[in-house]
């Protein structure tokens, strides 16, 4: 509300936190404190657990819950996504059942959007729900879904017109994953991981209730998820980061992240680890060496611009002011850092680079690097999307020509069916 | 440390950019670069009575706007986006750098007024034919004189040298080495045993001269031999200060090479709606703006006496240096066969992006020098 | 003919020249004698100044006109193409007009295909030609002519029905350079240089009879040229080569080829002066430090495999076997090669690279390899359509949807009128 | 020089291809690098008694064939183009080329035969700890010891080290340093203290081993201190027959991302028709034909004996390392998703690759030998 000022949030909160934060109280038992009291999500409308603060005045939340240390909601994982997306989109019934369970952290969730034959272009979806009787069934398959095996309840895109051209077409539900028809399976990466997941969906059942707004308003409800997600990724590390204090509600708290980051544990590697640069320069004498020297250089001359842009970026949506071109470009310069961190780390561990492991440098860790960091430029939309993102929405250049957007989805050329 | 601009400073940005868009237009610029001096004092004065641009960073006391690095690297910016000729950067950024860092409280209050104002040109003699950037690098002797000194050999690649009203020079006392026994002097433009010739430069928009010292008569600019510290000081002011100059020439070129590809119709489309296009403009413009991300950063670090500041100086140079050229051949390439010609602008920026890529040392010799304050 | 062999020709060729080739003959009055006696042009139709001689015994020929040091016909300039496209597609008269006088170097030609709006795009051109009453009207404007400022005639592609595809409007003429509404300016470029020229058409003239193939047929006819054209660049450099012999004929034949390579006199620094790069390393001091070592050393490795491939491709056309892919990469190569040489120039000249003219390294070479190269890449067909035809000809990848190549040439966008 | 490959060379290429593709499909490559061995006795006695790969370059005078680098290198190029998992490599290239650089006739006639009809894997033991690929490096010494000698120290990263029955070992007299001193022994690979230690490769298809030698008996193999030479001979093949090997992978990985590239597709179109895609494809054919012709001419230049062959060898193994590893980054690139998979053939190129880039010397090394030879 508009009367809201700083020090009146503030001396709010603190007061609140001070009456109620306690370590010692069970995560669960602590989040519904906070989810009752509004300030889980102040931003939130006051019909849904929140207060409906506004933007500038959440930073001033979130330094009293660090200040005390208290627990936000649970924010790790696709359960954010799945909040915001059913906040924006759902019914009443859909928010009764899902926004508070997912908010204290019982609900988890997993994103079924992706498809093998559609994956820089999600709206391309070919899983196919059909209404039979009075429930929808669903048949298809899913890719790069990150916790599926451990995820109660999945945001599903599919397809549900296929005379509709190929954006109209699509629905949006929340399917149960515990029941016969789903069924999900680890999906083994070069690197030796299994972030993620495969889902096959056969004959996959999914209540009425809970379809997410209306039949073919799937890809409008795709995109919110999607936005929320890419707003999402900077934050990922700073959720990632348990408290190391005492107390059950820490502990828990700690397990819960332990749970979620699991598939993630190797992303460090991914960007290329630029932090090792320096320290395995002056282990592997390559500080020394002028050509190496300037190779470094040049890593550090990009990953520091970088650095500097992003935070211009930040800097300016601080101040209010209109984001500039240099907050769409953090994604693609990381696919540069990564490629010359790679590099630069396979030259300085020279013959050694050819082990990996114990034998290895850091008992595996550059090893990983090197096998890890081609994800870097795929993952999330891949280099060449961005790039058509950029020219496209920052620079305002000319869409090609459409091959796939007018005609009914079951005309148009597709993996399989060309 | 937090930087980006105020709104104040870009007000100032966008009157700077409409004033230089009405007085400096390319056809100035062509018509200034096929003169030997490079520029014209009514245009100058203009410059400086109406937007007081020689005043910004020289404080107050000295008749000076008090401003910092920030605003002062914004008209750098500007001007380089603008290809201005004018003798400001030997004036502002070299001459005045170097009595605001070696200079006595009574040489500054004698000197830099003058050039607050705009009424004096100013020029840095530092490097000679040997082309290092240096002050160890120095020859040229200054002899002990009666009250003053006398200085003989050579200086090169002085930018504005054949123009300017005041030249500080750096020298070094007879039998000294390395950076030991520097000092800097002034000398009047018109001084007697003092030979300057305007060098010809592939950049005609950026002149250089080469002044030969014949027991030219020179005053003491700040504490004898102790001017190896200012100097390196002076050099970090001057690549912060060029790296914002070449980021507003290179955001200028990818600006003007948008254009055209928005407006170039090949094979009956733009040739903005071909993919390869669109996605080298998205890599220039990621370039551009890590480069300007730099540049802006080193300036606030300036003003911020951050620490690390020589080797976020040398990060910033380097990273103009590959990127304003990089984007001048892309520049060129967009706008094809047109790009080549005399007649199309790009060019100009062009040859300025080569004379900004070399000038006070190319991206390798930065990254090196990043490497020495950060490996070490 | 087949029943020729490599013997019966050399002896035959060897024993013309031995009787006919006189160095003080003048140099059109000696090729007047050799486009008579068929050795000119072996490989044309006996009706046409040839023999009929196989492709695999032309390098007979050759061999024994450098044996004995005789001069051949005219080849510098673009009067080989002209005299290869009208030999292709001309009427009898146009052969008798043209064909001897082109062998001879009587007539010099110049090439009036590219316009200010179609560069890349030959076909786009928009030069108007009208018959009215019994004459050709051209109206347009022709640029990137070589030496149009000497030439007697000109190779002319104009748009002859808008009512047409983009090619299928379009003929092609042989038009009189000296009449008046031909207005010949020279074009500068960022380097100095004017080594091409605009060509203004005002109502100028073609006579009927000086129509090439039918109307509408151009662009078949360009194809032709073009097609020479590329061939014949790599032979650019051979004919440039005049002999250093005394006699009249040679001196001629210098006079000719001074004439015709003065626009092309700067071309050795637009390719980058690789030869140029060790002699300055050890000049400068850069061959003693180990990071230009590098920058050397990978210069060096692109122009050795690029020769080498170029090797390869000239070895398998002399086995008679297909070109591999290796054929057509050596434009696109050439400017890799090009920027990386002013690359190293730069660094190489330091300070120095600022200058330029007497002031300068090498009196101006190295200044004029730095704002010449950039042409590299784009004269001839920029490196984009380099990759272009690269990935559809030789990799077979599809084309992309045309956009102008179906609807009538009127309502194409284009410069001016999009 | 002239260089290009004959009809007949031509046929035996096709003909080993289908070979290589019958028998080496990446199923059975996939199922040979989980084994710590990585290759199996049938399958390479099949390929030996079938096509006589191992006696290729091998002398007729000694069972072999005696054909040359050119059609030694047309092999390795098929096999890395196949990812054959087999000791062929450690065995031809390294042993049977230190022994024929090195030993004497009579060792040659005790050791080649054996090599050239299949039954003797053989492996070159040079490197040490210490990852340096030059003779000078070596620290394991040869101790004389009645008529033979005792080796004592180790190896690492020995080809199919663990594996191999002959052991061609590098090692330098007590006391001795840089080039002198060093001499070649042979051991067989169950000599009585001898360790042998599979490493654990990133390249599941290269396997490297650590040996401990620990008072172990050998026999001199050539001239006793004068390996030097003939070593420095035998990387120098290595590096060709490398850059070979190479090429047959980048090209196949090449040809697998343009294939998928015409099937894949997407926004209704298959992704080759995305002119960001033909530039790709258009810019690793450019890489990996230079890449191929380096190579070509370095295996001739062997044959010639051309007097450059040493800077000509760094040349093709420079230009190979980069373009290999390019060619590997673009093509997991353009598989997408799919081609982060462990399911997807491409990683496996890919850190071929990867151990190919380093083997032997990275690119920057070799670049520095090159100059070595051409800059002096």
């Amino acid at each position: 509300m508009s009367e809201n000022t700083e020090a009146s949030v503030r001396a709010e909160v603190r007061a609140w936190l001070e009456a109620n934060w306690n370590p010692e109280l069970g995560l669960v038992e602590w989040r519904n404190k906070l989810v009752d009291s509004g300030w889980g999500v102040p931003h939130w409308p006051r019909a849904w657990y929140g207060r409906e603060l506004s933007a500038g005045l959440i930073p001033v939340v979130d330094e009293e819950f660090q200040r005390i240390g208290a627990i936000g909601v649970a924010k790790a994982g696709i359960r954010t996504l799945a909040a915001a997306t059913i906040l924006a989109h759902g019914t009443d019934l859909q928010k009764e059942k899902f926004l508070r369970r997912s908010l204290t952290g019982e609900d988890t969730w997993c994103q079924l959007f992706s498809e093998p034959g559609s994956g820089s272009d999600v709206a391309g979806a070919v899983t196919r729900a059909e209404l039979r009787g009075n429930q929808w069934v669903v048949n298809g398959q899913k890719v790069w879904t990150t916790s599926a095996h451990h995820a109660d309840w999945g945001l599903l895109l599919a397809r549900t017109d296929w005379d509709k051209a190929k954006h109209k077409g699509l629905s949006y539900f929340i399917i149960d994953m515990h029941q016969p028809g789903v069924t999900v399976q680890p999906l083994r990466q070069m690197n030796g991981h299994a972030s993620f997941n495969q889902v096959f969906l056969t004959d996959a059942l999914v209540q009425p209730e809970f379809l997410v707004a209306n039949v073919g308003d799937g890809w409008a409800v795709t995109t919110t998820t999607l936005m929320h997600e890419r707003r999402g990724a900077d934050s990922l590390r700073s959720w990632a980061m348990g408290s190391d204090r005492p107390g059950r509600a820490y502990d828990e708290e700690r397990a819960e992240i332990a749970t979620t980051m699991e598939p993630y544990k190797w992303y460090p590697q991914r960007a290329g680890r630029v932090d090792l640069i320096l320290p395995r320069a002056r282990e592997t004498g390559a500080i020394d060496d002028p050509v190496m020297r300037q190779e470094i250089a040049k890593l550090l001359v990009l990953s520091k611009s970088a650095e500097w842009t992003a935070r211009r970026a930040r800097t300016a949506q601080e101040q209010g002011r209109p984001q500039g071109p240099e907050g769409s470009l953090g994604k693609l310069v990381s696919s540069h850092i990564a490629r010359a961190a790679a590099r630069l780390h396979t030259q300085m561990a020279g013959a050694n680079a050819m082990l990996t492991g114990e034998d290895s440098p850091m008992g595996g860790v550059i090893a990983e690097i090197l096998v890890s960091v081609p994800a870097t430029s795929i993952a999330g939309g891949t280099d060449e999307i961005q790039r058509n993102i950029i020219a496209e929405r920052v620079l305002k250049m000319p869409r090609e020509p459409s091959a796939d957007t007018t005609k009914p989805f079951r005309d148009v050329p597709r993996n399989g069916v060309a | 440390m937090k930087f980006s601009f105020s709104a104040e400073q870009e007000e100032f940005r966008s009157n700077l950019r409409r004033f230089l868009t009405d007085r400096a237009p390319t056809k100035e610029a062509r018509r200034l670069m096929e003169t030997e001096a490079g520029w014209e004092r009514d245009g100058w004065r203009a410059l400086n009575a109406e937007l007081g641009l020689t005043a910004v960073r020289i404080p107050e006391a000295y008749g000076g706007h008090g401003f910092g690095f920030g605003e002062h690297c914004i008209v750098l910016e500007e001007m380089g986006r603008a290809l201005l000729c004018a003798p400001y950067f030997a004036t502002t950024v070299l001459a005045a750098g170097a009595i605001l860092n070696a200079g006595t409280e009574a040489q500054k209050q004698a000197l830099l007024p003058g050039i607050a104002s705009g009424d004096t040109v100013a020029a840095l003699a530092s490097t000679e034919d040997n082309g290092i950037w240096e002050g160890a690098a120095t020859t040229l002797t200054a002899t002990p004189s009666g009250a003053g000194y006398r200085l003989t050999g050579h200086k090169s690649f002085v930018l504005d040298g054949h123009t300017a009203d005041l030249i500080v020079v750096l020298a070094r006392a007879p039998g000294t080495s390395g950076e030991t026994g520097l000092s800097f002097f002034t000398v009047p433009g018109n001084a007697a045993g003092l030979t300057r010739r305007a060098l010809k430069t592939m950049d005609p928009t950026r002149k250089l001269a080469r002044l030969e010292f014949q027991d030219v008569e020179a005053a003491l600019l700040g504490e004898a031999g102790a001017a190896a510290a200012p100097f390196r000081r002076t050099m970090t002011e001057a690549a912060v200060c060029l790296a914002n100059e070449m980021v507003g020439g290179a955001e200028r070129l990818r600006e003007d090479a948008l254009a055209y590809a928005m407006m170039r119709m090949q094979f009956g489309r733009p040739i903005a709606s071909f993919q390869s296009m669109k996605h080298k403009q998205a890599d220039m413009l990621l370039e551009v703006e890590l480069a300007k991300s730099a540049a802006y950063y080193a300036a606030a670090a300036l003003d911020d006496g951050d620490a690390d500041v020589a080797a976020i100086a040398s990060l910033a140079k380097a990273c103009a240096s590959d990127t304003y050229m990089q984007t001048a051949i892309h520049a060129v390439q967009i706008h094809g066969g047109i790009g080549f010609t005399w007649d199309n602008d790009t060019h100009l920026w062009f040859k300025r992006a080569k004379s900004s890529e070399v000038l006070f040392g190319d991206a390798s010799h930065h990254r090196e020098l990043m490497m020495r304050n950060w490996a070490a």
